[in-house]
């Protein structure tokens, strides 16, 4: 059966939404980086989708992806740097933790 | 002509130059004072006989204006004219302002500030001056307002003492509140008219809206009422006496009180238009005539007998302007100015003399003051109006008048005023010539105090058969008062005088009252003390008498000064109250508002809690609103 | 200046940063290697200045007109001053080298998101322009709190830009092209209005409005002042450029985009401005006065109008080189508020500088904020949003509150027994009296800049 | 380069070379800033000679393009309304500085301060374009604040920091009206002369709501009835220089706003029924209740603030009422009581610059201690409660006088009448109080004024008695502008 556009806008929102969720409710940091990274993946799904069925000469929305693929590695990457470092003073990666600034 | 412009500059000029100076320079410099007083004296004597012949000329016999100001392009013009009416009161001032200075030479020279004084009173006198010449209300008003502060400055001239303090105060606020009057009056005048000047107002007055005449009218007999101190407004005479008592000659006496007479009379023709304001001047003439005789009769200090005695001889004034006669008001305005100013100055010797103003501490000064007393019964007897006197002629023309319009109930209540009026003045001749001498070493006064007091009381003797030629002077047909009229002033006179005599004159003792008062236990406490009463206690004529008096002297303390004295209060709680509404109500408003903010800064600072999953979830939380929001605008 | 030299100033700068990440070779060590990044940035501005405009290039994702100048001007001028400061100044005791490299990498993005006509670019030039801000927040590696902020930046911005993202993927796909030209919404209902939102939601956060802003206040109280000094204002210019030409784009389609703003905008005013009040650390103070300043941008933007747009632009300006020089006096003479008590005293040249850069700030003629504000009202006013307006009038009032609080201290504050004794530093110095002369100057000769944002009043 | 711009900038020059001066040698700055305050004088006369009265009309106008895209045109004239308050506003501030020659703490930045407010006040009456009006009617508070914040009494801080916050407040409303005015297609202009030609084609129900605006704009600084506690503050605290250019000019401000914006541009507005019944009720009630709270006084200095509330009240009757007389009334007020008001303020801070104190309770008997300060001390109280003869009586009676004619309820006026009495009252309460009397301890004490103090206070008695005995002195001037600014509205 032939799989139609909005089976894949349909996965990548329910995998946009996930990522949301685990963004909100995970307590560790990593767990955290990795629902934004599923997020992430679930807009390239979107665009490749939307790259595939509107426009299947032009490939502006495969470039897209390319290039929001090569973004969300290097913030990860910073991500994990700037969790690295917090880790080496406090010991925790919870996020609960991290409320002294405050008011 | 021109010299009339200089008659009020002379003394303001002499106020311009004392005030600057130094206090001792300005004690010394006091002749330039007097100079400035004998000059405008010869000017306006001068003036006097220009305007001689007199009569119901057109225009004034010399008019002279300068444009003050332009507003919307019409110009405000303003300045000084010479006529009838204007030339009697020109000489008036002048003569009895000398003899102030004069007499105050004697009376003032140990006080320290004796150059301030005739700095005050030079400028008084120019401010006067300027009063009667001006040709139009506006400048009248304004030489209104400069008379009132000068009244000011003399009557508070010993500002150290607290009494002269708090009378100056109280005279200048009473006058100013008929001058609210007044104010309100030119105002109208001007919506009227289009102009203040007399010819300008009194010409067109005839072609003015029915109810304008009356509304002017009455302002301006306010105002008058203010100044020439009318009942209600009469408070702040009695007080006045607190100042010098040569300055009191010549304000409470001859000048300043008459100003307002002078305004009803210049402007008669609006009076006239309004019959309403012609007939409530009589009756509060008739009523201040009244009231002020009998307070006269029961006061015990000699400078408030004669200033009661002030307001009621205005009260005539007032009753004869109500009767439609500027002629007669004008003449006894004159009289009463020469006779008053000489019994003020005579006052003055004898307080000097006998170092107290309360007549119970006096007697027996006939025998070591001769010329005082005979001078001081030339005045006494013009007052009360006996024969030859000028006081009986301008009473009579009053009384005349009366007559004339009909006015029977004013008319009677004239002639017991005159009887009061005689019964008043002989009892202050009685106690304070007669009797034994409490004080010792009575001595004459000098003679700086006595030569002004034989002048004035030469005239006073000369000018009362001048009545005549006066009114042919300011126009109207002169009268000789016909029998009908002199036989009853004279037997009211005559009544009043004997039954005085029979009071007080009889005894050779100092009178006793302690019995009475505690009799009288229910008279209000301080009057009480002052009041005299007789041994004779049983004649019907005096007991009434003086019930009448006590009753308006309880209301007049308690219901006018009180009233006056409950503004005050009821002023001074409403501006405690403004102030702390200002500071709690208003600034609150203002500092609730300040700190409401601050408040409401820190509520919503507790929003960032600092945890980093809370802030996700208000987000996130925005964003799915922002969904809700989108999907539900969609639709 | 055809074809790829447009990119020179870009270049530029971009070849400084990588030189300056290797630092220790470069002659003067740090000191030298901040003076170079700021040679650079100026001669890009000079670059700029002479040949600034030139056709579309890469195809029409990258126009290089009128506006994208004056911005581009901005940013690098603004970073110039900032480098200027630094090389006189420490970053607590850091080493400078890695600071001025993420500086000049920021303000290249920011340069190219001013010129971008792309989604693809518009997205690429933001994250540039954002992520060595996260470094930044966290340079003090030892401290907890400065990471713990810079943690806090990251995730929400992430979060945010990945919303926004997921709007671009959803505009992408109902335009069926990246590139600004073909870019329209309309008559695409729920899902037009649904992405224009969600690219809404990520432009707020970039701009901390509310209620968008949590990360803000916490990062800045935790980073060190220097770096919250242009982190808070060079992303912030480049930001509302790219706002600017987006919602240019986007706004007309969607009918009820400007509520969505109004909303914004009201929120961000009432929030920052009250919010700041009880502050009394300076640098939180000036997170909650910049939420104030966007909310007063996004009253202008929701006119919707030429005017509006210009007005922002000009705005934006005259607000970033007061508050960037607030926040180097705050980090020169300490983070909170009684640090700068009797500065006037210590300091007199330097105090009343802060009195002109507040009263810019506050809306007080004759500085740059009081003409910025005139034309931000007026556009609002043309819009029709006059209640909008009279509440930003009072919100300024209540600014006036905050701001005296900072002169109370600096004039009145009781002076400590020993106060430190800031070293003079030439450098320092200049870079602040440049800021003075831009607050004085961008007032009284507003009308060439007028002419730069090609806009003017009807 | 023309007279008027180099009125406005002689004292900005002078600010930035005081500003210089080291701040060692404390007596320079004063005598700097008095030679230029002296220059700006003299321009100021040279200005009054040469004005035509007759002409109509703007005069010694000057334009240049300052902001050509939005229209903003640095556009300076005069009339015969703002001729007057710009001699008295340079008059002030060289008396301002010679009464501040005993400041010590922080000369240099005192007289920047003062030379700064002094650009300021003199560009509010010269500036013809609203922008660059609003530029310099704020460019009055910053200094102002600064004058009060740093060299006021105990309880500056607040009252410095609630007097700016309040003018802010309601000049940022000024600024709404003006954008409106300038964004709405009849308007179109910052150009004040130009839309005062257009006054009446504006729509009357968008005219009444910008009048509003510049109705709270104005009246925060006339001030008038509820939005004026912050002057009894403001004055209390503030140095004698300030107090007097405060009393004197700034307050003139508002007052001259209403006469050049508010009347002209929004003729239908200010005629309305509510506007003209609002104002002069809200006047009636400033005349008396400024009286009524500054009998409750016990610091002289806030006695004379409140008469300042009072004495603008009539002010405000005098614009309420719009005809030509209120008008003009009102412009005299506004320059007699910057006199008298002035003069008071000198006076007093003269009398606290030796008796360290202002309780009306401690300080009595000036004349018979310090006869010359009393005696002058009583002479501006005189004059304040309107003796003819004095300036304080032209102008409230040619008000009282405008609000009889114009359509204003006679209650109204009498009420203001009254107000005269009231004004008497609390004054001539003072001056028992604190001029005549025994000299109490402290003023028995002290010198009498030295030659100095006599010279700053001569012009302003001279003017007083002036002005006072010859009215076409002031009028001259004004009533032209007033005719040709109402026959403009077309309400003559």
């Amino acid at each position: 059966m032939q799989v139609g556009l909005e089976v894949f806008l349909g996965l990548a929102a329910v995998l946009f939404s996930l990522g949301l969720y685990g963004a909100i409710s995970k307590r560790s940091a990593v767990m955290v980086l990795m629902s934004l990274e599923l997020m992430a993946v679930s807009v390239n799904i979107n665009l490749v989708a939307f790259s595939r069925f509107l426009t299947p000469e032009v490939m502006t929305g495969q470039f897209f992806a390319i290039f929001t693929m090569v973004v969300s590695a290097a913030e990860i990457g910073l991500g994990l740097a700037l969790v690295l470092a917090i880790y080496r003073q406090s010991r925790s990666i919870e996020l609960a933790g991290l409320n002294r600034l405050k008011g | 002509m021109g010299y009339i412009a200089v008659i009020p500059l002379l003394p303001a000029l002499a106020f311009a130059v004392l005030v600057p100076l130094s206090r001792e320079w300005r004690n010394r410099m006091l002749w330039i004072a007097g100079a400035a007083m004998g000059g405008s004296l010869v000017l306006s004597v001068m003036a006097f006989f220009a305007t001689w012949p007199g009569g119901h000329a057109e225009h004034p016999v010399w008019h002279a204006t300068f444009p003050l100001a332009e507003i919307g392009g019409k110009p405000l013009e303003m300045g000084l004219m010479l006529d009838p009416i204007s030339a009697a009161m020109l000489h008036l001032i002048p003569i009895v302002g000398k003899c102030v200075q004069v007499n105050s030479l004697g009376y003032m020279h140990r006080d320290e500030r004796v150059g301030w004084y005739y700095a005050a009173l030079s400028l008084f006198t120019a401010a006067m001056l300027l009063l009667v010449l001006a040709d139009n209300f506006l400048l009248l008003y304004m030489a209104w307002e400069v008379m009132g502060l000068c009244s000011y400055l003399l009557i508070g001239f010993w500002h150290e003492q607290e009494a002269p303090r708090k009378a100056s105060q109280k005279a200048f606020l009473t006058t100013r509140v008929g001058d609210v009057g007044f104010a309100i009056g030119l105002f109208a005048m001007y919506q009227a008219a289009g102009t203040f000047s007399f010819e300008g107002v009194l010409g067109s007055v005839a072609s003015w809206a029915p109810g304008a005449a009356t509304l002017v009218a009455l302002m301006l007999l306010f105002g008058a009422m203010g100044k020439s101190a009318q009942v209600p407004l009469h408070v702040w005479l009695p007080d006045a006496m607190a100042g010098p008592t040569p300055a009191s000659a010549l304000i409470h006496a001859a000048t300043m009180v008459a100003a307002g007479v002078y305004l009803v009379a210049r402007a008669m023709p609006i009076f006239e238009v309004s019959g309403t304001a012609l007939t409530v001047t009589l009756w509060v003439g008739a009523i201040t005539a009244m009231v002020g005789g009998l307070l006269a009769a029961v006061q015990h200090d000699i400078k408030k007998v004669l200033a009661y005695s002030t307001i009621s001889q205005l009260g005539y004034m007032f009753i004869a302007l109500g009767a439609g006669s500027v002629v007669a008001a004008m003449f006894h305005l004159v009289t009463h100015a020469f006779f008053k100013s000489l019994l003020f100055l005579g006052a003055g010797v004898i307080i000097h003399a006998s170092h107290t103003q309360d007549m119970r501490e006096m007697g027996g000064l006939a025998k070591h003051l001769k010329i005082t007393t005979v001078t001081f019964t030339v005045g006494s007897l013009a007052l009360a109006g006996v024969f030859p006197f000028s006081g009986f002629w301008s009473k009579d023309e009053i009384l005349a008048v009366l007559l004339h319009e009909q006015q029977y109930g004013v008319f009677a209540i004239a002639l017991i005023a005159a009887f009061i009026t005689a019964f008043y003045v002989a009892r202050l001749w009685f106690r304070v010539f007669v009797g034994p001498e409490q004080t010792d070493e009575l001595h004459e006064a000098h003679n700086t105090m006595l030569v002004p007091m034989v002048l004035l009381a030469s005239i006073t003797s000369v000018i009362g058969i001048g009545g005549y030629w006066f009114a042919e002077f300011l126009g109207h047909e002169g009268a000789w008062p016909a029998p009908v009229v002199y036989l009853p002033s004279l037997v009211a006179a005559g009544a009043g005088l004997a039954l005085s005599w029979w009071a007080y004159g009889r005894l050779n003792i100092v009178l006793n009252t302690r019995p009475l008062k505690q009799r009288a236990g229910y008279i209000y406490g301080m009057l009480s003390r002052k009041l005299y009463f007789d041994l004779t206690y049983d004649t019907f004529i005096i007991r009434p008498f003086m019930r009448l008096a006590l009753v308006f002297a309880v209301f007049d303390f308690k219901r006018i000064d009180g009233a006056v004295n409950g503004v005050a209060r009821s002023w001074r709680d409403l501006s405690e109250s403004g102030w702390t509404f200002d500071r709690r109500v208003i600034d609150g408003a203002v500092n609730a508002s300040a700190t409401g903010a601050k408040a409401l800064g820190s509520r919503l600072r507790r929003i960032q809690g600092g945890r980093v999953q809370a802030y996700q979830r208000y987000v996130v939380g925005a964003v799915v609103l922002l969904m809700l929001w989108t999907v539900v605008k969609g639709a | 200046m055809e074809g790829y030299w447009q990119l020179l100033p870009e270049l530029i700068v971009m070849g400084v940063a990588i030189a300056a990440l290797f630092g220790e070779l470069l002659p003067g060590k740090d000191r030298g290697t901040a003076l170079l990044g700021a040679a650079a940035s100026t001669a890009a501005a000079v670059v700029l200045l002479f040949w600034g405009t030139a056709e579309p290039l890469f195809g029409g994702m990258v126009v290089a007109d009128e506006t994208a100048r004056f911005i581009r001007i901005a940013v690098a001028l603004l970073t110039a001053v900032w480098l200027l400061w630094l090389s006189g100044r420490n970053m607590d005791g850091e080493r400078r080298r890695e600071a001025v490299a993420l500086a000049l990498f920021s303000s290249a993005g920011g340069m190219v998101l001013a010129m971008s006509a792309d989604l693809i670019v518009l997205y690429m030039a933001l994250e540039l322009s954002t992520m060595p801000a996260y470094v930044l927040m966290g340079y003090k590696r030892k401290d907890i709190d400065g990471l713990e902020g810079a943690l806090k930046y990251f995730l929400l911005s992430m979060l945010t830009s990945l919303v926004m993202l997921y709007g671009l993927s959803f505009i992408y796909g109902l335009s069926g092209t990246t590139a600004y030209s073909g870019i329209s919404l309309a008559e695409t209902g729920p899902l037009g209005i649904a992405a224009a939102a969600l690219v809404m939601v990520g432009l707020f956060a970039k701009m901390s409005a509310a209620p968008f802003h949590y990360w803000a206040p916490d990062a800045y109280a935790g980073a060190s002042a220097a770096s919250v000094a242009f982190v808070s204002t060079v992303p912030k210019i480049s930001g509302m450029a790219a706002v600017v030409r987006l919602v240019a784009v986007i706004a007309p389609g969607v009918s009820s985009f400007g509520i969505l703003l109004g909303a914004g905008a009201v929120l961000s005013m009432v929030l920052g401005n009250l919010a700041a009040l009880p502050q009394s650390d300076l640098r939180r103070l000036m997170a909650y006065s910049g939420v104030a300043h966007t909310g007063y941008l996004l009253l202008a933007l929701t006119s919707g109008t030429q005017i509006g747009y210009g007005a922002v632009l000009f705005y934006v300006v005259a607000y970033a080189a007061p508050s960037m020089a607030i926040m180097l006096i705050s980090a020169e003479e300490g983070p909170s508020l009684t640090d700068l008590a009797g500065l006037a005293a210590r300091r007199p040249a330097i105090a009343w500088a802060m009195v002109v850069w507040l009263l810019s700030l506050i809306g007080i003629p004759p500085f740059a904020g009081f003409f910025g504000k005139l034309y931000l009202f007026g556009a609002a006013i043309e819009g029709g949003l006059v209640w909008q307006t009279v509440l930003a009038i009072v919100m300024s009032v209540v600014s006036a509150g905050y701001y005296f609080r900072v002169m109370r201290e600096i004039f009145f504050g009781d002076v400590p027994e020993s106060p430190m004794q800031v070293e003079r530093s030439v450098s320092a110095s200049t870079a602040l009296a440049l800021c003075v002369l831009a607050t004085v100057a961008v007032g009284i000769g507003a009308s060439p800049l007028m002419n730069a944002l090609s806009f003017s009043f009807p | 380069m023309s007279l008027l711009t180099t009125i406005i900038f002689v004292p900005l020059v002078g600010a930035i070379v005081t500003a210089m001066l080291p701040k060692a040698r404390t007596d320079l700055p004063k005598k700097v800033a008095l030679g230029f305050g002296l220059v700006d004088l003299a321009l100021a006369v040279v200005l009054l000679v040469r004005f035509d009265v007759g002409a109509v009309g703007m005069q010694f106008t000057e334009r240049l393009n300052w902001i050509p895209e939005a229209g903003i045109q640095y556009f300076l004239g005069v009339d015969g309304i703002s001729v007057p308050l710009l001699a008295l506003s340079t008059l002030l501030t060289v008396l301002a500085i010679l009464a501040s020659w005993k400041i010590e703490k922080r000369t240099v930045l005192y007289f920047t301060m003062i030379q700064l407010l002094a650009v300021g006040m003199n560009g509010v009456f010269v500036a013809l374009d609203f922008v660059l009006f609003y530029v310099f009617w704020e460019l009055v508070l910053v200094p102002m604040y600064f004058l009060i914040a740093v060299w006021g009494g105990p309880r500056r801080e607040y009252a410095s920091i609630k007097f700016f916050l309040y003018t802010l407040f309601g000049s940022v409303f000024m600024l709404i009206g003006i954008l409106a005015l300038y964004l709405h297609p009849s308007g179109g202009t910052f150009d004040m002369i130009e839309l005062a030609a257009r006054g009446g084609s504006l729509p009357t129900n968008f005219q009444w709501w910008i009048f509003g605006a510049f109705f709270l704009g104005f009246a925060v600084k006339v001030p008038i009835f509820p939005f004026h506690t912050w002057l009894p503050d403001a004055h209390v605290e503030a140095p004698t220089a300030g107090s007097v250019l405060l009393a004197g000019i700034m307050l003139k401000m508002g007052t001259y706003g209403f006469v050049r914006v508010s009347l002209p541009m929004l003729p239908d507005a200010a005629a309305s029924a509510f506007w003209t019944w609002t104002i002069g009720v809200l006047a009636a009630i400033s005349i008396v209740y400024g009286a009524a709270v500054a009998f409750a006084q016990t610091d002289l200095k806030k006695l004379v603030a409140y008469s300042s509330v009072s004495h603008m009240g009539f002010v405000m009757l005098g614009i309420a009422s719009g005809t030509v007389a209120g008008i003009n009334g009102a412009v005299v007020v506004m320059v007699a009581h910057g006199i008298i008001t002035g003069l008071m303020f000198l006076l007093v801070g003269m009398v606290y610059e030796r008796t360290h104190t202002r309780k009306i309770a401690d300080v009595s008997g000036l004349s018979s201690g310090v006869p010359v300060a009393g005696g002058l001390l009583a002479f501006a109280a005189i004059a304040s409660l309107g003796l003819p003869g004095l300036a304080g009586f032209p102008g409230e009676f040619l008000t009282l006088l405008g609000a009889w004619q114009s359509d204003l309820a006679p209650g109204i006026v009498i009420v203001s009448a009254l107000g005269v009495l009231f004004a008497a009252a609390y004054m001539l309460w003072m001056v028992q109080r604190v001029v005549l009397g025994e000299a109490s301890p402290i003023v028995a004490k002290i010198t009498d004024l030295n030659t100095r103090e006599i010279v700053i206070v001569l012009p302003l008695v001279a003017l007083t008695l002036g002005i006072g005995l010859y009215w076409s002195s002031l009028l001259r001037y004004v009533d032209p502008a007033v005719k040709a600014m109402l026959t403009g509205m077309g309400a003559i």
